[in-house]
């Protein structure tokens, strides 16, 4: 067998698999399409640094190449011994000098950029949002302008949001990968980042440090919307009312049983400073159901009455009195009219 | 060499602890093993650092640490690295029975410090109610300072027991390096409390 | 009781003489070690320094009678020692870097 | 005991020898078997991660048994298959190549194998016992302090317990290069096997004891109630971060390290050259160990440290990368103007260069601070890890076993199974992890239960999950060969491949006394240089004497056993009053054992010089 030839066969059938393998992922997920400025910067030096790799790999190859194509004992070679060289010194300072030199190059635009990103002076004139990381959800308090929500984080393009974050229990760590580098979310100190978004969308957040069962299930959405449309979203989460009536009859026995059935004690709806489980003021419009399922009605109802078959180890399971079907019908009916913005998740996708 | 020799050598070398392989294996080996307790406290010491103003609203270093018992904890433990060194010189001019009376004062001294120490910590956790699980520095503290009491009640065991082992045998090739072993540990002991003194007590003191 | 180490005890003179030479150099680092202890407890009594000061002190104080304790106590000067010394030093390298790195940056 | 008494024995006399054995050469067995045992366990696991992932949303696992497996997939590999198969290489070859008749320890080398397996032992019984570990192979805390049940208990005593048998190996080996070396055979002529071993055991002195530590603190706060890592009592979760990567970062290099030494001896006997810049080669390794201490929390990026530390951290990082690159050159050059011989252990060794240089160049990607922000914790990492883990140490054992498998057993293993073996493995371990690169950018972090639909995963997680059977094929093709070689496998000399360094000038397998003479080293590849002079064999250094061998011991197995008991004892103390009996029971096994070790003398025995002429050649 010809080990050189099976191995080039072997690589340049792995090239072609990367390169088939649907372009970069999917948009507003992946961190290959940046569309934000942690993420552009990160993708600099993703990029510088696969050059010099592929440069400095394809010297090893050549070399590599080269010796199996050479020096591989042939026939009638038995007995020839080669010359015993022990070694030489000018090679050896060319390849010390000369990683040295790339190195150098990926070092200095790397530390710019770390400082770059540490930089957070000037976060007294932006947007400043608390971050709590619980398991398995993400809380989002804008506490100067006492609005809070969870799940889902509001932000407007083109300007630095200031993200002050910590957590409730474990360590977390969140991540907006289209958007920016990831931050750890832990419970002994606050960390600072910023996301500054470059064009509207839905993006896809995950937490990143494993934090338990539902670890996977952790996602949230980073919703980047107009200076504009983000001032108009804010207005409408303060002026909801949380006593509103609901419209129809089902709904309001929905909001009956949050009461009763205790979702209350933990859950708030309007600005309240309760943080125990998410807070659904603005749940009629969130894009996803607990982070990962589609907001359905039968998905809620499902979610209500059995939270764990949907995220095992959730802390909302067994913490409230059992729901019928019925009861759960209406509650997400409830749920599901708390619309107090028409700045949705849905405006931006399309 | 035979193991007649080795047990009972016509005359002991110079510096008997070195004189075989096993005992120059030993020697050595367990000069590594000090250089990986080196590391070990040094975790200790750096967790014990960082942790050491987290008191929790409990008793702090500064409320509690009385520098008068540490000071005579300090000059036992330092004498008693000194009286080992005299045991070793026996050693080596091959007295057997005089290196056998400066162990046991080695052992004696050690003792007392460990009494100290034992009489420290119940007097924190009576008066001051401070234990192991009063806050993360109670935590550090105890757990800091009792790997040192740990390594001394180690010691101390370890020295009875060479010296009940070997009190009638006298010195040969197979227990000198045993003997020289035991004098290293105990100085890396003395090294580790000067540093627990320094850092936990001292600078507990000063803030 | 049969001692006979005794028996046997052929140190010579010339080795006694070295052992005893030795020991004096023991007597003096004790000495030494004892004096660093003093001035440590004396620093922090007496209250005379300010921390920024005392605690550098205190450390180096601490530094000096760890010298002591392996460069006499447990001959880790002598010769052939060479490859031990360059492994403590090895480990007291660790050690350093351990204690900075979780005292220095754990609340960074 | 000639090699005809040893056959002739029946199978309990057989253990029994093992059991008791202080004979590094059969230690090396013990280890090779229970490294390959838990090699088998973890790779198992390896392939329930891969077929939970194979598509979106499955459930072929739960969530909670899915992160059991991933913890004790890393924890399995990296502590109880992959170090104790490199001490196994270690114990097999490297006294045999500085020219010694036995180990400085023997009794303690035993120790610490019983130590390893016990523990390993104790860390599976979890499975069986309630749950195992679920914390992560890194077991942060709170995570793994609140952990409920007991499975993070059996991952801090099994883990306490094996790694202090790997530290006695490592004192040990250390003791033995330094002291034991035939004449002749300079710091500057050793084999650089031994060289790595020597090195690798430097950094194991001065790495477990941190994790020791960090241990200690787990089980204090777990087991006892206190409170380093509990916010609430003014604790710091970041300490145990801190501790387990200053252990972590060096064990990386304590992981691949000795395969340097591996791909080393193997490149320069089968291109039938000296290795090229030997001087630079040592070096280099003893820088990557000196860096290696320097680094550790490049694991720690996005912990909030401050861009002060993180540059820090990642420049000394990237600096790794030099004498790296250094030793990858010189082997190009040692192969160059060779005369190569392609065999299983070179395809292995030939294997290793272009896909460790693809892990270490993902390395300095990550290393790359502000670009790390976006591969931490995402499938790039496992990729880069993976790639070097197994394109570098799981190559180089294969590499290493197949090298010295006459050595040990006297008899080579087969070339065609060998040669399968390796190609179903290559192809299926590239297969798996290179597209795990494009997973992680394209938003797959890592120890993820499940993925979800439509986010671009699912081809990529497919192609991953096949190339796993195809290792998993190779792997027992492997096992198939020995099964196969140890039945009708060919009968080698003491020198099957016209090796270099002293462990080919003696009978393979090795008497137990190793060299009957000690041999007289002349230079760097002290067997070549006497084949080159025509002289063949080793000059001896010494005339034929009385050989002092140590005595069989079946404490170090009993000490191992207390405090395999006294484990169980510390995880169960809490819940009820056996468990507190077997803490203390345990414990006194132990003591006790080692009391006996120090009050009985144990001074060997010799083989007479007369023997050793009846059983003359
Ligand atoms: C055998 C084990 C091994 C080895 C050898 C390495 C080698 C290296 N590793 Fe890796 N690493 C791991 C095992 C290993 N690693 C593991 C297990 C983890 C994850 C743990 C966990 O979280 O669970 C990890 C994680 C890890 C991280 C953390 C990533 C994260 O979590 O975000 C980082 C970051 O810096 C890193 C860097 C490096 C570097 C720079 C090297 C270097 O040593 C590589 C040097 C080699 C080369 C560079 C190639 C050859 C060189 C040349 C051809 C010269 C020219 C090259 C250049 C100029 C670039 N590793
Ligand atoms: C030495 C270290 C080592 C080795 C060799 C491997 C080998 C493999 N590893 Fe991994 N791995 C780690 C160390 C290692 N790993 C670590 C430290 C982690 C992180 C854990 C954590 O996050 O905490 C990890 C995590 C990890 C993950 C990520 C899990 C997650 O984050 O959710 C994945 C996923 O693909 C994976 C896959 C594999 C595969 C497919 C192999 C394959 O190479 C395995 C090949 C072997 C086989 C397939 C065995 C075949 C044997 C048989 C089939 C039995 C035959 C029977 C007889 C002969 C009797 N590993
Ligand atoms: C222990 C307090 C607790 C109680 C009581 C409770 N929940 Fe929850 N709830 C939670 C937590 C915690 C979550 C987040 C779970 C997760 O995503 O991990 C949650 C999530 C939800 C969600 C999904 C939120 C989102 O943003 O997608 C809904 C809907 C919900 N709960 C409804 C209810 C209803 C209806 C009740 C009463 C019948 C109720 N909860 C009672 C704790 C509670
Ligand atoms: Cu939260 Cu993972
Ligand atoms: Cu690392």
């Amino acid at each position: 067998m010809k080990g050189w030839m099976g191995k080039l066969k072997v690589f340049s059938l792995l090239g072609f698999l990367a390169l088939a393998l649907a372009g970069c992922g999917k948009e507003n997920l992946t961190a290959l399409v940046p569309k934000g400025y942690g993420a552009h910067t990160s993708m600099k030096l993703i990029i510088l640094t696969t050059i010099i790799m592929t440069f400095v790999f394809l010297v090893v190859m050549i070399v590599y190449v080269i010796v199996l194509l050479r020096f591989r004992a042939k026939k009638g070679q038995e007995d020839y011994i080669p010359k015993q060289v022990e070694g030489h010194i000018g090679l050896e300072t060319v390849w010390t000098i000369i990683p040295i030199i790339l190195l150098i190059i990926i070092a200095v635009p790397t530390t710019i950029a770390t400082f770059k990103l540490a930089d957070d002076s000037d976060a007294k004139d932006h947007i400043n949002v608390e971050v709590t990381g619980n398991q398995f959800w993400w809380h989002f308090n804008y506490d100067d302008e006492k609005v809070q929500t969870s799940q889902d984080l509001y932000i407007p393009t083109g300007k630095k949001v200031y993200l002050h974050m910590k957590s409730s229990d474990v360590i977390h760590s969140f991540w907006v990968p289209a958007i920016a580098g990831k931050m750890d979310v832990n419970a002994e100190n606050t960390n600072t980042m910023y996301l500054k978004a470059d064009e509207e969308g839905v993006y896809w957040g995950k937490c990143a440090e494993f934090c338990g069962d539902s670890h996977s299930l952790m996602d949230f959405k980073v919703i980047a919307v107009s200076p504009d449309k983000y001032e108009k979203w804010v207005k409408d989460m303060k002026s909801f009312d949380p006593d509103q009536k609901p419209e129809t009859a089902a709904a309001q026995e929905g909001k009956d049983l949050f009461k009763e059935k205790n979702c209350m004690g933990c859950h708030a709806i309007g600005s309240s400073p309760i943080q125990t489980a998410p807070n659904l003021t603005d749940f009629g419009n969130r894009s996803k159901l607990a982070g990962v399922k589609e907001p359905t009605k039968e998905n809620i109802m499902q979610w209500i009455q059995d939270p764990e078959s949907m995220k095992p180890g959730n802390k909302m399971t067994g913490k409230y009195p059992a729901v019928s079907k019925d009861e759960a019908e209406k509650l997400a009916e409830y749920l599901m009219q708390l619309k107090p913005s028409d700045v949705t998740p849905e405006s931006v996708s399309e | 060499m035979s193991h007649h020799d080795v047990l009972h050598p016509e005359t002991l070398p110079a510096e008997p602890e070195k004189a075989t392989l096993e005992g120059r294996n030993k020697y050595l080996g367990f000069w590594f093993f000090l250089g990986g307790e080196t590391v070990l406290f040094a975790s200790l010491f750096g967790t014990y650092i960082s942790l050491r103003n987290s008191t929790a609203d409990g008793p702090s270093a500064h409320d509690m640490f009385g520098l008068d018992l540490v000071f005579i904890m300090t000059i036992l433990l330092l004498t008693s690295s000194l009286t080992s060194v005299y045991a070793m010189y026996h050693m080596k001019n091959n007295a057997f029975k005089k290196m056998m009376l400066w162990l046991g004062i080695t052992g004696l001294l050690g003792l007392g410090f460990l009494s100290l120490e034992i009489y420290e910590f119940t007097h924190y956790i009576t008066e001051y109610g401070f234990t192991f699980r009063s806050s993360a520095f109670g935590s550090a503290f105890y757990t800091l300072v009792g790997f040192h009491g740990g390594h001394v009640t180690f010691g101390i065991l370890w020295l009875a027991s060479l010296m009940i082992r070997n009190a009638k045998r006298g010195l040969n090739l197979y227990n000198a390096p045993k003997f020289n072993t035991f004098s290293l540990y105990w100085h890396f002991i003395d090294v580790v409390w000067v540093f627990v003194f320094t850092v936990v007590y001292l600078m507990g003191k000063v803030g | 009781m049969t001692d006979n180490a005794n028996t046997n005890n052929v140190v010579d003179e010339y080795q006694k003489t070295k052992n005893k030479e030795e020991l004096k150099g023991h007597l003096i680092s004790f000495a030494m070690m004892i004096v660093a202890t003093l001035i440590a407890f004396g620093i922090v009594a007496s209250g005379v320094m300010g921390k920024i000061y005392a605690i550098p002190v205190l450390v180096l104080l601490a530094v000096v009678q760890v010298a002591f304790q392996f460069y006499y106590f447990m001959h880790l000067k002598e010769k052939g020692n060479s490859m031990t010394a360059l492994l403590i030093y090895g480990g007291i390298w660790a050690a350093a870097l351990t204690v900075t790195g979780l005292g220095a940056i754990t609340w960074w | 005991m000639s090699v005809t008494a040893t056959q002739k024995r029946g199978l309990g006399s057989a253990i029994w020898d093992y059991l008791t054995t202080v004979d590094h050469k059969k230690i090396a067995h013990l280890y090779l078997a229970g490294g390959g045992l838990f090699f088998i366990l973890g790779g198992i696991e390896a392939l329930l991660i891969r077929i939970q992932l194979m598509k979106p949303e499955n459930d072929f696992v739960s969530a909670g048994l899915y992160n059991e497996i991933i913890t004790m997939h890393g924890t399995t590999m990296i502590f109880l298959a992959a170090m104790p198969l490199l001490l196994g290489l270690m114990n097999a070859a490297m006294p045999l190549q500085i020219g010694a008749r036995d180990v400085a320890f023997p009794f303690l080398n035993s120790l610490g194998f019983w130590l390893f397996m016990l523990g390993g032992i104790l860390l599976n019984c979890s499975w069986f016992m309630g749950g195992a570990p679920d914390a992560g192979w890194t077991a942060y805390a709170p995570l793994s302090t609140t952990s409920p049940g007991h499975g993070v208990d059996f991952y801090i005593l099994g883990l306490q317990i094996a790694g202090a048998g790997t530290l006695m190996g490592g004192i040990n080996f250390l003791v033995t290069i330094i002291n034991m070396r035939a004449p002749g055979m300079t710091y500057m002529r050793m084999p650089l096997f031994t060289w790595t071993t020597f090195i690798t055991s430097i950094l194991i002195l001065f790495a477990f004891p941190a994790l020791t530590i960090g241990l200690f603190l787990l089980m204090f706060e777990r087991l006892f109630g206190a409170a380093f890592f509990d916010v609430s009592l003014g604790g710091n979760a970041i300490i145990w971060q801190h501790l387990f990567w200053i252990f972590g970062h060096p064990e990386v290099y304590i992981l691949i390290l000795p395969c340097f030494g591996v791909f080393s001896d193997v490149f320069s006997t089968f291109s039938r050259k000296r290795l090229f810049g030997y001087t630079a080669m040592v070096f280099s390794t003893i820088v990557i160990a000196f860096l290696g201490f320097m680094v550790w929390a490049h694991h720690m990026f996005t912990v909030g440290l401050g861009p002060v530390a993180n540059t820090i951290f990642s420049v000394a990082t990237m600096a790794i990368a030099v004498p790296t690159g250094v030793k990858i050159f010189n082997w190009l050059a040692t192969l160059w103007g060779g005369r190569i011989t392609v065999n299983s252990a070179m395809l292995w060794s030939l294997a290793f260069i272009p896909s460790f240089t693809i892990g270490g160049m993902t390395g300095v990607m990550v290393a790359t601070v502000a670009a790390d922000y976006q591969y931490h914790d995402t499938y790039f990492v496992i990729a880069h890890f993976h790639y070097v883990i197994v394109g570098g140490t799981v190559f180089g054992i294969f590499a290493g076993l197949h090298y010295w498998w006459p050595k040990m057993f006297g008899r080579i293993l087969n070339e065609a199974l060998g040669k399968t073996a390796f190609w179903l493995f290559f192809i299926g371990f590239h297969l798996t992890f290179f597209i795990q690169h494009f997973l992680g950018l394209m938003g797959m972090p890592r120890r993820y239960w499940v993925f979800l639909e439509d986010q671009g995963l699912d081809t990529g997680n497919l192609i991953s999950s096949i190339g796993a059977f195809f290792m998993a094929a190779g792997v027992i093709i492997f096992f198939i060969n020995i099964i196969y070689t140890a039945a009708k496998g060919e009968k080698v000399s003491g020198d099957p491949y016209d090796g270099r360094t002293l462990e080919w000038s003696i009978a393979s397998p090795p008497p137990h006394y190793n060299f009957k003479q000690l041999p007289l080293v002349r230079g760097l590849d002290p067997l070549w240089i006497e084949k080159m002079e025509g002289n063949g064999k080793m000059t001896p250094a010494e005339p034929l004497g009385d050989i002092h061998m140590p005595n069989n011991s079946f404490i170090p197995f009993m000490i191992s056993f207390g405090l395999f008991i006294a484990g169980f004892g510390f995880i169960y103390h809490n819940d009820n009053m056996i468990g507190t009996i077997a803490m203390f029971g345990g414990m006194a096994i132990a003591l006790l054992s080692m009391l006996t070790r120090s009050v009985k003398d144990d001074l060997g025995y010799h083989i007479s010089k007369e023997e050793l002429e009846k059983e003359a050649e």
